[in-house]
Protein backbone atom coordinates (compact mmCIF):
# COMPACT_ATOMS: atom_id res chain seq x y z
CA UNK A 1 0.00 0.00 0.00
CA UNK A 2 3.19 2.58 1.20
CA UNK A 3 4.86 0.76 -1.61
CA UNK A 4 2.25 1.78 -3.73
CA UNK A 5 2.05 5.38 -2.79
CA UNK A 6 5.74 5.42 -3.46
CA UNK A 7 5.39 3.94 -7.37
CA UNK A 8 2.43 6.34 -8.33
CA UNK A 9 4.40 9.01 -6.76
CA UNK A 10 7.65 8.25 -8.77
CA UNK A 11 5.61 7.71 -12.05
CA UNK A 12 3.50 11.62 -11.58
CA UNK A 13 6.71 13.00 -11.13
CA UNK A 14 8.14 11.57 -14.26
CA UNK A 15 4.91 12.76 -16.02
CA UNK A 16 5.41 16.38 -14.79
CA UNK A 17 8.93 16.25 -15.92
CA UNK A 18 8.03 15.60 -19.65
CA UNK A 19 5.40 17.92 -19.44
CA UNK A 20 8.15 20.90 -18.46
CA UNK A 21 6.72 20.92 -15.40
CA UNK A 22 9.92 20.85 -12.74
CA UNK A 23 8.27 22.51 -9.90
CA UNK A 24 5.16 19.95 -9.41
CA UNK A 25 7.68 16.57 -10.38
CA UNK A 26 10.00 17.96 -7.62
CA UNK A 27 7.12 17.97 -5.08
CA UNK A 28 6.22 14.34 -6.40
CA UNK A 29 10.06 12.79 -5.77
CA UNK A 30 10.09 14.74 -2.66
CA UNK A 31 7.24 12.74 -1.55
CA UNK A 32 8.71 9.70 -3.05
CA UNK A 33 12.07 10.35 -1.28
CA UNK A 34 10.60 10.50 1.87
CA UNK A 35 8.39 7.12 1.61
CA UNK A 36 11.35 5.21 0.15
CA UNK A 37 13.56 6.21 3.02
CA UNK A 38 10.79 5.53 5.70
CA UNK A 39 10.51 1.79 3.75
CA UNK A 40 14.07 1.28 3.92
CA UNK A 41 14.19 0.61 -0.25
CA UNK A 42 17.58 1.86 -1.72
CA UNK A 43 16.20 1.14 -5.25
CA UNK A 44 13.41 3.57 -5.43
CA UNK A 45 15.10 6.02 -3.07
CA UNK A 46 18.24 6.35 -5.82
CA UNK A 47 15.76 7.14 -8.06
CA UNK A 48 13.72 9.50 -6.53
CA UNK A 49 16.98 11.49 -5.54
CA UNK A 50 17.63 11.34 -9.39
CA UNK A 51 14.10 12.54 -9.73
CA UNK A 52 14.32 15.19 -7.69
CA UNK A 53 18.23 16.19 -8.76
CA UNK A 54 16.74 16.42 -12.25
CA UNK A 55 13.86 18.73 -11.33
CA UNK A 56 16.04 21.44 -9.89
CA UNK A 57 18.41 21.55 -12.76
CA UNK A 58 15.40 21.59 -14.76
CA UNK A 59 14.79 24.73 -12.82
CA UNK A 60 18.60 26.13 -13.12
CA UNK A 61 19.33 25.11 -9.60
CA UNK A 62 22.36 23.34 -10.04
CA UNK A 63 24.45 23.58 -6.66
CA UNK A 64 21.15 21.91 -5.15
CA UNK A 65 20.65 19.71 -7.88
CA UNK A 66 24.05 18.17 -7.51
CA UNK A 67 23.15 17.72 -3.70
CA UNK A 68 20.41 15.12 -4.79
CA UNK A 69 22.63 13.47 -7.47
CA UNK A 70 25.26 13.04 -5.13
CA UNK A 71 22.85 11.39 -3.03
CA UNK A 72 22.10 8.28 -5.59
CA UNK A 73 26.44 7.71 -4.96
CA UNK A 74 25.70 7.70 -1.32
CA UNK A 75 22.86 5.03 -1.52
CA UNK A 76 24.65 2.85 -3.94
CA UNK A 77 28.24 3.50 -1.70
CA UNK A 78 25.89 2.50 1.62
CA UNK A 79 24.07 -0.62 -0.26
CA UNK A 80 27.27 -1.95 -2.25
CA UNK A 81 25.22 -1.92 -5.58
CA UNK A 82 26.07 0.69 -7.99
CA UNK A 83 23.14 0.84 -10.31
CA UNK A 84 22.43 4.49 -11.42
CA UNK A 85 26.19 5.46 -10.76
CA UNK A 86 26.73 6.47 -14.16
CA UNK A 87 24.16 8.41 -14.60
CA UNK A 88 24.63 10.44 -11.30
CA UNK A 89 28.07 11.76 -12.35
CA UNK A 90 27.13 12.29 -15.41
CA UNK A 91 24.61 14.81 -14.36
CA UNK A 92 26.84 15.78 -11.59
CA UNK A 93 29.30 16.73 -14.25
CA UNK A 94 26.55 18.55 -16.34
CA UNK A 95 25.76 20.37 -13.62
CA UNK A 96 29.13 22.07 -12.73
CA UNK A 97 29.32 22.68 -16.21
CA UNK A 98 26.35 25.00 -16.07
CA UNK A 99 28.61 26.63 -13.14
CA UNK A 100 31.26 27.34 -14.76
CA UNK A 101 33.40 24.83 -12.30
CA UNK A 102 35.12 22.77 -15.85
CA UNK A 103 37.63 21.34 -13.23
CA UNK A 104 35.41 19.60 -11.20
CA UNK A 105 33.05 18.99 -14.01
CA UNK A 106 35.92 17.19 -15.89
CA UNK A 107 36.70 14.85 -13.08
CA UNK A 108 33.35 13.75 -12.52
CA UNK A 109 33.14 14.00 -16.14
CA UNK A 110 36.06 11.08 -15.79
CA UNK A 111 34.41 8.95 -13.44
CA UNK A 112 31.18 8.93 -15.50
CA UNK A 113 33.80 8.09 -18.97
CA UNK A 114 35.00 5.31 -17.07
CA UNK A 115 32.03 3.23 -16.49
CA UNK A 116 30.34 3.87 -19.82
CA UNK A 117 31.74 0.43 -21.18
CA UNK A 118 30.49 -1.63 -18.07
CA UNK A 119 27.32 -2.19 -17.69
CA UNK B 1 38.72 21.87 -20.17
CA UNK B 2 37.45 23.66 -23.13
CA UNK B 3 36.14 20.36 -24.43
CA UNK B 4 33.88 19.80 -21.01
CA UNK B 5 30.88 21.71 -22.26
CA UNK B 6 30.78 19.28 -25.38
CA UNK B 7 30.97 16.47 -23.35
CA UNK B 8 27.84 18.19 -21.88
CA UNK B 9 26.27 18.29 -24.80
CA UNK B 10 26.78 15.05 -26.84
CA UNK B 11 25.00 13.77 -23.80
CA UNK B 12 22.25 15.39 -23.72
CA UNK B 13 22.03 14.86 -27.54
CA UNK B 14 22.09 11.41 -27.25
CA UNK B 15 19.68 11.06 -24.28
CA UNK B 16 17.51 12.85 -26.27
CA UNK B 17 17.21 10.31 -28.83
CA UNK B 18 17.29 7.52 -25.79
CA UNK B 19 14.22 8.91 -24.73
CA UNK B 20 12.55 9.56 -27.39
CA UNK B 21 13.06 5.74 -28.92
CA UNK B 22 12.43 4.23 -25.39
CA UNK B 23 9.11 5.57 -25.61
CA UNK B 24 8.56 4.65 -28.95
CA UNK B 25 9.37 1.03 -27.76
CA UNK B 26 7.40 0.82 -24.64
CA UNK B 27 4.08 2.33 -26.04
CA UNK B 28 4.20 -0.18 -28.99
CA UNK B 29 5.05 -2.64 -26.40
CA UNK B 30 1.87 -1.78 -24.44
CA UNK B 31 0.90 -1.41 -20.69
CA UNK B 32 1.04 -5.60 -20.26
CA UNK B 33 5.02 -5.49 -19.63
CA UNK B 34 6.75 -6.78 -16.86
CA UNK B 35 8.58 -5.12 -14.56
CA UNK B 36 11.52 -6.90 -15.47
CA UNK B 37 11.04 -6.53 -19.55
CA UNK B 38 10.62 -2.45 -18.56
CA UNK B 39 13.56 -2.61 -17.27
CA UNK B 40 15.88 -4.90 -19.89
CA UNK B 41 14.59 -2.51 -22.38
CA UNK B 42 15.68 0.96 -20.23
CA UNK B 43 18.90 -0.73 -20.09
CA UNK B 44 19.68 -2.14 -23.58
CA UNK B 45 19.02 1.83 -24.83
CA UNK B 46 21.33 2.97 -22.17
CA UNK B 47 23.28 0.29 -22.73
CA UNK B 48 23.94 1.19 -26.86
CA UNK B 49 24.28 4.63 -25.65
CA UNK B 50 26.49 4.42 -23.54
CA UNK B 51 28.98 2.17 -25.83
CA UNK B 52 28.63 4.17 -28.72
CA UNK B 53 29.97 7.39 -26.89
CA UNK B 54 32.32 5.56 -24.62
CA UNK B 55 34.81 6.27 -28.07
CA UNK B 56 34.30 9.76 -28.66
CA UNK B 57 33.62 10.91 -24.54
CA UNK B 58 37.20 9.29 -24.03
CA UNK B 59 38.64 11.39 -26.75
CA UNK B 60 37.35 14.69 -25.55
CA UNK B 61 39.16 14.13 -21.82
CA UNK B 62 43.04 13.60 -22.10
CA UNK B 63 45.65 16.54 -21.53
CA UNK B 64 48.54 16.94 -20.12
CA UNK B 65 50.06 13.24 -19.15
CA UNK B 66 48.32 11.75 -21.86
CA UNK B 67 49.86 10.37 -25.04
CA UNK B 68 47.16 12.16 -27.48
CA UNK B 69 47.80 15.38 -27.77
CA UNK B 70 45.86 18.72 -27.20
CA UNK B 71 45.78 19.48 -30.59
CA UNK B 72 43.88 15.94 -31.45
CA UNK B 73 41.79 16.39 -28.43
CA UNK B 74 40.63 19.69 -30.16
CA UNK B 75 40.06 18.18 -33.23
CA UNK B 76 38.33 15.86 -32.41
CA UNK B 77 35.61 18.54 -30.11
CA UNK B 78 35.41 20.44 -33.69
CA UNK B 79 34.67 17.20 -35.46
CA UNK B 80 31.94 15.72 -33.02
CA UNK B 81 30.31 19.57 -33.04
CA UNK B 82 30.39 19.41 -36.71
CA UNK B 83 28.67 16.18 -37.03
CA UNK B 84 26.13 16.07 -34.37
CA UNK B 85 25.55 20.31 -34.56
CA UNK B 86 26.25 20.48 -31.11
CA UNK B 87 26.86 24.30 -31.04
CA UNK B 88 23.90 25.05 -33.02
CA UNK C 1 35.33 8.42 -51.91
CA UNK C 2 38.40 7.95 -49.15
CA UNK C 3 35.62 8.02 -46.82
CA UNK C 4 34.25 4.98 -47.94
CA UNK C 5 35.59 2.25 -46.04
CA UNK C 6 35.23 4.64 -42.61
CA UNK C 7 31.51 3.95 -43.07
CA UNK C 8 31.43 0.72 -43.81
CA UNK C 9 34.11 0.63 -40.53
CA UNK C 10 31.61 3.06 -38.54
CA UNK C 11 28.36 0.84 -39.75
CA UNK C 12 30.12 -2.79 -38.23
CA UNK C 13 31.29 -0.86 -35.05
CA UNK C 14 27.72 0.24 -34.52
CA UNK C 15 25.99 -3.13 -35.59
CA UNK C 16 28.58 -5.29 -33.03
CA UNK C 17 27.52 -3.25 -29.80
CA UNK C 18 24.17 -3.06 -31.17
CA UNK C 19 23.48 -6.67 -31.53
CA UNK C 20 25.73 -7.54 -28.30
CA UNK C 21 23.15 -5.01 -26.35
CA UNK C 22 20.23 -6.82 -27.71
CA UNK C 23 20.93 -10.31 -26.90
CA UNK C 24 21.42 -9.46 -23.67
CA UNK C 25 18.37 -7.80 -23.72
CA UNK C 26 16.33 -10.81 -25.23
CA UNK C 27 18.30 -12.92 -22.84
CA UNK C 28 16.84 -10.76 -19.43
CA UNK C 29 13.29 -10.70 -20.89
CA UNK C 30 12.87 -14.57 -21.21
CA UNK C 31 11.00 -17.09 -23.60
CA UNK C 32 8.19 -15.79 -22.77
CA UNK C 33 8.16 -12.34 -24.91
CA UNK C 34 5.38 -11.83 -27.64
CA UNK C 35 6.02 -11.20 -31.32
CA UNK C 36 5.18 -8.11 -31.05
CA UNK C 37 7.24 -7.02 -27.93
CA UNK C 38 10.43 -8.71 -29.61
CA UNK C 39 9.79 -6.47 -32.97
CA UNK C 40 9.51 -3.28 -30.78
CA UNK C 41 13.09 -4.31 -29.09
CA UNK C 42 14.78 -4.66 -32.23
CA UNK C 43 13.15 -1.25 -33.70
CA UNK C 44 14.46 0.34 -30.72
CA UNK C 45 17.66 -0.48 -31.03
CA UNK C 46 17.87 0.08 -34.64
CA UNK C 47 16.32 3.38 -34.60
CA UNK C 48 18.90 4.64 -31.54
CA UNK C 49 21.91 3.48 -33.27
CA UNK C 50 20.60 4.61 -36.57
CA UNK C 51 19.32 7.81 -35.26
CA UNK C 52 23.20 8.39 -33.29
CA UNK C 53 24.76 7.43 -36.60
CA UNK C 54 22.68 9.77 -39.04
CA UNK C 55 25.03 13.19 -38.18
CA UNK C 56 28.16 11.56 -38.25
CA UNK C 57 27.41 9.58 -41.42
CA UNK C 58 26.21 12.52 -43.33
CA UNK C 59 29.36 14.68 -42.45
CA UNK C 60 31.16 11.53 -44.09
CA UNK C 61 29.67 11.84 -47.50
CA UNK C 62 30.14 15.34 -48.89
CA UNK C 63 32.08 15.67 -52.00
CA UNK C 64 31.85 18.34 -54.80
CA UNK C 65 28.37 20.34 -54.75
CA UNK C 66 28.18 20.56 -50.83
CA UNK C 67 29.09 23.37 -49.05
CA UNK C 68 30.92 21.19 -46.89
CA UNK C 69 34.95 20.86 -47.94
CA UNK C 70 36.53 18.43 -48.51
CA UNK C 71 39.33 19.08 -45.92
CA UNK C 72 36.27 19.36 -43.34
CA UNK C 73 35.00 15.78 -44.53
CA UNK C 74 38.57 14.32 -44.38
CA UNK C 75 38.85 15.87 -40.75
CA UNK C 76 35.58 14.12 -40.02
CA UNK C 77 37.03 10.77 -40.81
CA UNK C 78 40.35 11.22 -39.05
CA UNK C 79 38.23 12.29 -36.01
CA UNK C 80 36.15 9.33 -35.91
CA UNK C 81 39.08 6.66 -36.66
CA UNK C 82 40.88 7.95 -33.90
CA UNK C 83 37.90 7.82 -31.19
CA UNK C 84 35.96 4.34 -32.73
CA UNK C 85 39.62 2.94 -33.35
CA UNK C 86 38.17 1.58 -37.05
CA UNK C 87 42.07 1.36 -38.47
CA UNK C 88 43.09 -1.16 -35.94
CA UNK D 1 2.15 -26.16 -40.29
CA UNK D 2 4.57 -24.88 -43.45
CA UNK D 3 4.71 -21.67 -41.27
CA UNK D 4 5.93 -22.90 -38.43
CA UNK D 5 8.68 -24.64 -40.81
CA UNK D 6 9.69 -21.37 -42.35
CA UNK D 7 10.02 -19.96 -39.03
CA UNK D 8 12.10 -22.50 -38.24
CA UNK D 9 14.59 -22.66 -41.29
CA UNK D 10 14.91 -18.77 -40.34
CA UNK D 11 16.05 -19.16 -36.87
CA UNK D 12 18.20 -22.09 -37.52
CA UNK D 13 19.55 -19.85 -40.30
CA UNK D 14 20.30 -17.00 -37.85
CA UNK D 15 21.84 -19.33 -35.25
CA UNK D 16 24.40 -21.02 -37.63
CA UNK D 17 25.38 -17.24 -38.88
CA UNK D 18 25.92 -16.65 -35.05
CA UNK D 19 28.19 -19.58 -34.69
CA UNK D 20 30.13 -18.73 -37.89
CA UNK D 21 29.10 -21.35 -40.22
CA UNK D 22 27.63 -19.27 -42.87
CA UNK D 23 27.82 -22.34 -45.51
CA UNK D 24 24.93 -24.07 -43.01
CA UNK D 25 23.12 -20.65 -42.67
CA UNK D 26 22.71 -20.02 -46.09
CA UNK D 27 20.97 -23.78 -46.91
CA UNK D 28 18.59 -22.81 -44.41
CA UNK D 29 18.08 -19.18 -45.27
CA UNK D 30 17.40 -21.16 -48.66
CA UNK D 31 14.84 -23.07 -47.95
CA UNK D 32 13.08 -20.30 -45.89
CA UNK D 33 13.13 -18.20 -48.78
CA UNK D 34 11.54 -21.22 -51.40
CA UNK D 35 8.62 -21.31 -48.60
CA UNK D 36 8.24 -17.80 -47.88
CA UNK D 37 7.67 -17.52 -51.77
CA UNK D 38 5.23 -20.49 -51.75
CA UNK D 39 3.36 -19.04 -48.73
CA UNK D 40 3.22 -15.25 -50.36
CA UNK D 41 4.52 -14.35 -47.30
CA UNK D 42 6.99 -10.81 -48.15
CA UNK D 43 7.69 -10.09 -44.44
CA UNK D 44 9.68 -13.35 -43.78
CA UNK D 45 10.49 -13.65 -47.50
CA UNK D 46 12.85 -10.31 -47.21
CA UNK D 47 14.20 -11.66 -44.05
CA UNK D 48 15.45 -14.44 -45.78
CA UNK D 49 16.84 -12.84 -48.50
CA UNK D 50 18.59 -10.57 -46.20
CA UNK D 51 20.16 -13.94 -44.12
CA UNK D 52 21.20 -15.55 -47.96
CA UNK D 53 22.99 -11.75 -48.46
CA UNK D 54 24.26 -11.97 -44.99
CA UNK D 55 25.59 -15.65 -45.45
CA UNK D 56 27.07 -14.75 -48.62
CA UNK D 57 28.96 -11.77 -47.35
CA UNK D 58 30.63 -14.09 -44.57
CA UNK D 59 32.17 -16.23 -47.18
CA UNK D 60 33.56 -12.97 -49.51
CA UNK D 61 31.35 -13.92 -52.11
CA UNK D 62 30.18 -10.43 -52.22
CA UNK D 63 28.78 -10.19 -55.98
CA UNK D 64 26.37 -13.13 -54.92
CA UNK D 65 25.23 -11.27 -51.48
CA UNK D 66 24.38 -8.05 -53.51
CA UNK D 67 21.65 -10.19 -55.40
CA UNK D 68 19.91 -11.18 -52.43
CA UNK D 69 20.02 -7.86 -50.61
CA UNK D 70 19.15 -6.31 -53.70
CA UNK D 71 15.97 -9.32 -53.69
CA UNK D 72 14.89 -7.30 -50.37
CA UNK D 73 14.54 -3.75 -52.60
CA UNK D 74 12.66 -5.71 -55.19
CA UNK D 75 10.09 -6.77 -52.68
CA UNK D 76 9.60 -3.54 -50.68
CA UNK D 77 8.44 -2.37 -54.19
CA UNK D 78 6.68 -4.89 -55.32
CA UNK D 79 4.87 -4.50 -52.08
CA UNK D 80 4.73 -0.85 -51.20
CA UNK D 81 6.73 -1.35 -47.85
CA UNK D 82 10.01 -0.09 -47.06
CA UNK D 83 11.02 -2.24 -44.18
CA UNK D 84 14.36 -3.47 -44.15
CA UNK D 85 15.42 -1.27 -46.93
CA UNK D 86 17.62 1.11 -44.93
CA UNK D 87 19.64 -2.40 -43.94
CA UNK D 88 19.63 -3.28 -46.95
CA UNK D 89 21.20 -0.30 -48.90
CA UNK D 90 23.90 -0.28 -45.94
CA UNK D 91 24.57 -4.11 -46.70
CA UNK D 92 25.12 -3.51 -50.39
CA UNK D 93 27.27 -0.73 -49.75
CA UNK D 94 29.34 -2.57 -47.87
CA UNK D 95 29.70 -4.95 -50.69
CA UNK D 96 30.54 -2.29 -53.18
CA UNK D 97 33.25 -1.87 -50.58
CA UNK D 98 34.87 -5.10 -50.49
CA UNK D 99 34.62 -5.28 -54.25
CA UNK D 100 36.68 -1.84 -54.43
CA UNK D 101 33.78 -0.34 -56.12
CA UNK D 102 33.85 2.76 -54.01
CA UNK D 103 31.70 4.83 -56.65
CA UNK D 104 29.00 2.57 -56.61
CA UNK D 105 29.42 2.03 -52.63
CA UNK D 106 28.67 5.64 -52.07
CA UNK D 107 25.80 5.42 -54.09
CA UNK D 108 24.61 2.97 -51.66
CA UNK D 109 25.41 4.14 -48.70
CA UNK D 110 23.88 7.65 -49.52
CA UNK D 111 20.62 5.92 -49.55
CA UNK D 112 21.27 4.53 -46.50
CA UNK D 113 22.39 7.57 -45.08
CA UNK D 114 18.94 9.44 -46.09
CA UNK D 115 17.07 6.87 -44.13
CA UNK D 116 18.74 6.76 -40.79
CA UNK D 117 16.75 9.17 -39.44
CA UNK D 118 13.01 7.44 -40.30
CA UNK D 119 11.61 4.85 -38.41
Amino acid sequence: PRKHELISHLKSGKNFLRNQDPEKAFVEFKAALELAQSLGDPIEEKKAARGLGASLQRQGKYREAIKYHSMVLAISEREGEDSGNTEAYGAIADCYTELGDLERAAKFYDNYISRLQSD
Amino acid sequence: LETVPTIKKLRAYAERIRVAELEKCLSKMGDDISKKARRAVDDLSRGIVNKLLHGPMQHLRCDGSDSRTLTETLENMHALNRMFSLET
